[in-house]
């Protein structure tokens, strides 16, 4: 089932791109996951996503934790810790 | 009444507090953010960019505000913040709280500022010297936050 | 910038937080007071009326000013207290801070607000119903004003 | 010595005018005395000074409390607990 993947800030600037429609494959189930299969598809990729620790996730929008499953999520994004206000 | 906005144009806050003292509360608190222009290392900063998650954000921040509204008991509440670039003395983020009393206005003002600062998904890159640097999130936010 | 207004005129509320924000600095806080036109046993209020201590009045608020801004070393203080006949929806008073930082800000606003309650002569008086009634003071701001 | 009297609020509106100048004898050295001095005056001093709790005083601009000797000061008020803000 594809995935639109948002992607903002740094991580947006890394991996090249805001937004792409991904299909992951069927063991890819939590949001960690997702993210390690997708750091295989460039260098850029990769980069964005070396530093798990400084990486946060939204799950159709609301903020989960790496380990979330994302279950059938049109929308997951993809982001540093949030530095607004 | 409860008003988020999330928008590229420079925040009004004169017609924002007039909105919120139309209320007919008698304590409206503020709090105002601004692009500082103070010389770090690498020189002022010239142009602040904000990025932000559009619909998320909108979304958390009306979060925000129905929580100190339903908490304090608030007249009112406005979340407004400004995406895009700006620049050195501009308005980033505007909060303004409305209650029949100081404490329940000034709370919920420091309250809504503490939380939008690690709740809702907004990005701030600094331009000094024409070098762009994202802004590293400060672990003092998570602490002010969680104090709530 | 420390600024001290006591006067019979509106606030302009706008005009002291542009005042205020030209400081430089990156968070600004402010606290309005206004005339609640809430109906109580005996009718909404009419008018408000503050009478005060010229001279005593304006040397207490400055005192609040200067402890505040070297309590926090804020970058602006601003207190503008009307005086006279006011009417429902009108501000009674106006604190602002500006400081690097929120915490700062927001801190010495409410501090500022809290201390000017018990600190400085200022006397309410509403009237309601063509009667007037001298407010009393209220235990809960002598409270609020010795936590800081 | 002459002292300059101020009252405010319901004090001033008791006692009946918002200034005074009064000469008080040797033995007035306190605030405290003073109003008790002052309350003899008139039948709204002594109405305004009955009850001495709800009092508070300032001497040259100062607050104090109504057990301050006042000294040389030139002014000295009278007034109900502070309601502003």
């Amino acid at each position: 089932m594809a995935v639109r993947m948002l992607y903002f800030a740094w991580v947006r600037e890394r991996v090249g791109c805001g937004e792409e429609l991904v299909e992951p494959p069927a063991g890819v189930t939590t949001v960690a996951q997702l993210v390690d299969w997708l750091a295989m598809r460039s260098d850029g990729h990769a980069q964005a996503f070396a530093d798990r620790g400084r990486l946060r996730a939204a799950v159709d929008q609301a903020f989960v934790p790496l380990d979330t499953a994302f279950g059938s999520a049109g929308e997951v994004a993809i982001f540093p810790p949030v530095t607004g206000g | 009444m409860i008003r988020v906005v999330v928008d590229r144009e420079p925040i009004d806050v004169a017609a924002e507090l007039a909105l919120i003292e139309r209320e007919g509360a008698g304590a409206v608190a503020s709090f105002t953010g601004l692009v500082r222009a103070d010389a770090g290392a690498e020189g002022a900063v010239e142009t602040l960019e904000l990025e932000h998650y559009p619909g998320a954000t909108e979304a958390a921040l009306r979060t925000l505000a129905d929580e100190a509204v339903t908490r304090w008991s608030l007249a009112g509440a406005t979340i407004v913040h400004r995406v895009g670039p700006m620049r050195a003395g501009e308005r980033i983020v505007f909060v303004g709280t409305a209650a029949p009393h100081r404490g329940a206005a000034l709370d919920a003002c420091a309250f809504l500022i503490d939380r939008l600062k690690t709740d809702a998904p907004f990005w701030k890159r600094e331009v000094r010297g024409g070098h762009g640097t994202w802004v590293e999130a400060r672990d003092t936010d998570e602490v002010a936050a969680r104090r709530w």
